[in-house]
């Protein structure tokens, strides 16, 4: 077996890296180009979006998420004065299992390929508001904003749960 | 970090100890053993230093939140420069951060290490109230047994 | 007072202040994952080891009594970051036995093709680890780089980069993409390439033969005692293998070779590893010729409403560290009764630990660990 | 005056090329490792951020031996010739020098036993166990030099390889050369004889209590150790230079060598490195001077 043989000059073949091209991405300039789309995956499981007019409210991804990230968010009432709901998404909790995309029902709530939402904690806050600063920043209503570059999605391809 | 997403181009690179440290990255959820370490991690570091939490799971629990062993806000316990979702976070968005935070710092809006000292009460208040529970059950007793084995020899 | 048995050295039994401790780990770049050991130490030399493991503890069992049956799905990956399907599959297939449903034959191979998909990000990142304990930082960074290829291939299959969440009970959660198939070709053929350099810079460099040789000798009873299982096992001479004793996914319809070395030692541990990557890209080459058409998951209704029938079962799937097994007790409900996780790493990291670290000098240590492929998410759960 | 300006002037230099080593070093290893690796000047900055910072301190014994660390180091440089110049003019060097270069060493003890970190002590411990072992060869190397010379002086060595490259003693005592070479390596503590580092095992050693000024002082010793260690064996092998531009360059191909042995190598274990270093380049360093003698 050729393995376990040992040569001193084996390891030194590896310098010929030298003269290949570095793997390495330069990232704010250069982005991935492996998939069909550029940058991440075309169904990337990134922010969520969600078509508030298609969106009726049901609840059913707050029902199946499994950390309790989903809150439905009351921001009116209809004729029948019945309250409107949306879903509100905690990033704080969010693992972006992508549970609840399979489960809507008019496939209003998409993911986006999406993927950067950072916050800067703020120098003039005191320690205990900082808390809730970012625990407040982290929780978003998803809507149209990142509607434009839809990543996972189950509207087209058969529905996964339900 | 791999030589794909090659982070020595921007300088940072991986240190052996925290004496040498700028940046501490605490990379997902921190049980209460964990917790222990990132504190003395973190007090161990000189001056000027600065945190980079990165995960859903260091801002409001992330899916471990109803964990009996995990803490779910690590702002409260050690100051907190930039926070960065994901779960996990994908290398782009971590470097991402981490040149956001290089920003920060030459702008001066990053200096989150200063409330540390001067909320130093409130930090090692919330601490102490969830380390308390790392204690060894038969805590105490056990304890001043021992004592009292080693006086009498 | 008597002097401990332990003790090495005439001077050191004098003078106790001759024993030290040494935490390695948890922030010790030798260590690879939040996991400690604390060692007692006569100079360099180890005279006694205590594992302090538990910063990973999260009380998954626990978690997993709590959520649906679904749900868990999203939970079981984070037991192993580096090799996070075998959970997904041996999490699902506990479920389907107990349903007493069998899955379509393509979710079968698809769920094949990923296990050892991410079998490969595994054993790449464990060489990697293995080669930067030793100070060889190169081959790291070369496998770290070809690792990304096929988490790219992942990423695109299933949306997520790290973890998958892509087996759900029933099947899969979709087809392959349109392309894929094309570039994992390119891929494997591309890590074939590589693994004649991989062979050069590590597996033939005569100073990592000097330190792996007669490292942590496992003889062929010992790794039964305690307990070891995988490429760990293998390499001490005894043949098994879930994939051929126990077949789930689509082993059965495989020719899964078991490679099998006496020897015991950390080199032989570490060809182990080089041999059994050869052999895993064959055998998802093998897959994807095999593979048939059809539907990639059986609709069993909405999976959030799911209710297993009273049972109980126990799934083991073969991951790149040993048995990953899932004992699953179902009470009729809407969740899990009791779950109970099976991790590889438990018998080497902690038990093994202590027979084997005492008498060994601190260098040693991390590459040690890096032989045993350990794990530490998965001691602690 | 203008002598104390020289010695300033002297030291400045090999910090500069020693810091400026450093960093394509670093790029050549990054780009063996197939990625892009810091830009050539990464090490400047960094030594410029480690000044910038605060750093903690355990004793007045630390303080002191970092900087009796550098000092010791700045000083063999200044015996050093450098393509014909030297700070301090003195008949036999060489002896200096290499008596002088261990007091960097001890230094770096006095400092980091001063800290009681463990894995500093046991990296202290390895670093004067490996000196141990590569200055076996190597003086046994320098004295066949010596012998055949007639002369303990760096200077008339490098001056006697005047002429052609056939008269460098790199052609001449090819087995020699590759002695030193290999006493080099674990000299500048390169893989595969950076035991005395080795983050995997004792969290990279004596650094490990360094924080902020003394591990930017740390770094400079380093830094000046490429440097000196560098020059002396291009004077003893390559025949120094006439110009500092040729010298520079020479001392480049040098590190260049460790550097590529540094990328593709692991570590020894320590006794392993000493028993290496005590057998293979001991033996052919004995046969160079056996060949020379008779």
């Amino acid at each position: 077996m050729a393995l376990g043989d040992k040569s001193v000059y084996s390891p030194l073949t590896t310098l010929k890296n030298l003269f290949k091209r570095p793997m390495t991405i330069k990232y704010p300039k250069e982005i991935l180009r492996v998939f069909p789309k550029e940058g991440v995956s075309p169904n990337y499981r990134g922010l969520h979006t969600n078509d508030l007019e298609k969106c009726v409210g049901c609840a059913a991804c707050q029902r199946i998420c499994p950390f309790d990230a989903i809150e439905m968010k009351i921001i009116g009432q209809n004729e029948q004065g019945r309250a409107i709901k949306k879903p509100v998404v905690d990033y704080g909790r969010c693992s972006f299992c992508a549970f609840c995309v399979d489960v809507c029902p008019t496939n209003s709530l998409k993911m986006s390929r999406h993927y950067i939402y950072k916050i800067k904690t703020v120098k003039s806050l005191s320690a205990k508001d900082e808390v809730e600063f970012v625990k407040d920043k982290f929780r978003i209503m998803p809507d149209e904003k990142l509607g434009d570059d839809i990543g996972y999605n189950t509207g087209k391809a058969k529905k996964v749960l339900g | 970090m791999t030589s794909r997403w090659d982070v020595e181009r921007f300088g940072i690179g991986p240190m052996a100890t925290p004496r040498q440290a700028d940046v501490l990255l605490v990379t997902g959820y921190v049980s209460l053993k964990t917790l222990k370490r990132i504190i003395r991690t973190y007090e161990q570091m000189p001056e000027p230093k600065w945190v980079l939490a990165f995960g859903s799971c260091t801002v409001n629990g992330g899916i471990y939140w109803d964990s009996y062993n995990t803490i779910t806000n690590l702002a409260e316990y050690i100051p907190v420069d930039i926070t960065v979702s994901g779960c996990m976070p994908r290398p782009e968005a971590v470097m991402d951060a981490l040149q956001t935070l290089m920003k920060m710092i030459q702008s001066g809006e990053a200096g989150a290490y200063k409330k540390y000292k001067e909320n130093y009460e409130y930090y090692k208040a919330n601490q102490d109230r969830v380390l308390r529970k790392t204690y060894p059950i038969l805590g105490e007793k056990l304890i001043q047994n021992e004592e009292a084995a080693t006086s009498i020899e | 007072m008597d002097a401990p048995s332990y003790m090495l050295t005439k001077i050191a039994e004098k003078d106790d202040l001759a024993v030290y401790e040494l935490f390695f780990g948890p922030n010790h770049p030798g260590m690879h994952g939040n996991f400690g050991y604390v060692l007692e130490m006569i100079g360099t030399e180890i005279v006694k080891v205590r594992p302090n493991a538990g910063q990973l503890h999260r009380g998954f069992e626990k978690l997993m009594e709590q959520k649906l049956w679904v749900q868990n799905i999203a939970l079981v990956p984070r037991i192993c970051v580096v090799d996070p399907d075998p959970n997904e599959v041996a999490y699902c297939t506990a479920i389907e036995k107990i349903m007493g449903i069998e899955i379509p034959d393509r979710a079968k191979f698809i769920r094949t093709i990923t296990l050892e998909m991410s079998r490969l990000t595994s054993f790449l990142m464990g060489m990697g680890a293995l080669g930067a304990a030793l100070g060889l930082y190169t081959p790291m960074y070369i496998m770290t780089a070809d690792r990304d290829l096929i988490l790219d291939l992942f990423e695109w299959l299933t949306g997520g980069r790290i973890y998958h969440i892509f087996n759900i009970p029933g099947g899969v959660r979709n087809d392959l993409p349109e392309g894929w198939v094309d570039r994992l070709n390119k891929v494997l053929d591309h890590l074939e390439k590589r693994l004649i350099e991989y062979d050069k810079i590590l597996f033939e460099n005569p100073i990592v033969h000097k330190r792996l040789k007669g490292l942590g000798y496992v003889s062929k009873e010992d790794a039964v005692r305690f307990g070891l299982t995988g490429p760990n096992l293998r390499a001490s001479g005894n043949p098994y293998d879930v994939r051929v004793d126990d077949p789930y996914a689509a082993y059965a319809y495989l020719d899964v070779k078991v490679i099998i070395q006496e020897g015991g030692d950390a080199l032989t541990r570490a060809v182990q590893v080089r041999i059994e990557f050869e052999e895993t890209i064959k055998l998802i080459r093998q897959a994807l010729k095999l593979m048939p058409e059809g539907e990639v998951r059986l609709n069993l209704g909405n999976l959030a409403m799911l209710k297993v029938p009273k049972g109980e079962a126990y799934a083991k799937v073969e991951s790149s560290k040993g048995e990953f097994g899932y004992y699953v007790v179902s009470d009729g409900g809407m969740k899990p009764y009791r779950v109970a996780v099976r991790g590889p790493s438990l018998p080497a990291g902690l038990l093994l630990a202590q027979k084997h670290l005492p008498k060994m000098k601190i260098d040693d240590v991390a590459a040690w660990m890096g032989s045993l492929a350990i794990c530490p998410p998965d001691i602690d759960k | 005056m203008i002598e104390i300006l020289r010695v300033f002037l002297f030291g400045f230099f090999a910090i500069f090329i020693g810091l400026f080593f450093m960093g394509i070093g670093r790029k050549i290893i990054a780009r063996i490792q197939l990625r892009l690796g810091p830009p050539f000047y990464q090490a400047f900055l960094d030594v410029g951020k480690l000044f910038s910072r605060k750093s903690i301190t355990h004793n007045f014994v630390m303080d002191l031996g970092m900087v009796m660390s550098l000092a010791g180091l700045v000083a063999t440089m200044l015996f050093v010739p450098i393509a014909g110049h030297t700070a301090i003019k003195t008949s036999s060097n060489l002896i200096v020098i290499m008596y002088l270069m261990a007091i960097g060493y001890l230094g770096m003890a006095m400092a980091v036993a001063a800290s009681g970190n463990p894995n500093a002590t046991i990296g202290v411990s390895r670093a004067l166990t490996m000196m141990l072992g590569y200055e076996v060869p190597f003086f046994t190397v320098m004295l066949g030099l010596i012998i055949i010379n007639g002369t303990s002086s760096l200077e008339l060595i490098a001056n006697s390889q005047a002429g052609s490259i056939l008269n460098w003693n790199m052609i001449k005592f090819p087995l020699g050369f590759i002695a030193a070479e290999i006493a080099l390596q674990a000299m500048m503590g390169e893989k595969p004889f950076d035991a005395m580092i080795a983050p995997a095992e004792i969290a990279s050693g004596p650094m490990v209590e360094l924080s902020g000024k003394y591990l930017g002082l740390a770094f400079l010793t380093h830094a000046v150790s490429i440097f000196v260690e560098t020059a002396i064996i291009v004077n003893l092998f390559m025949g120094g230079a006439s110009n500092i531009f040729t010298f520079v360059l020479k001392q480049f191909e040098i590190y260049l060598i460790t550097v590529i042995i540094e990328a593709v190598f692991p570590r020894f274990k320590i006794e392993q490195a000493v028993k290496f270093l005590w057998t293979v380049p001991m033996s052919i360093a004995l046969l160079q001077l056996v060949l020379i003698v008779f």
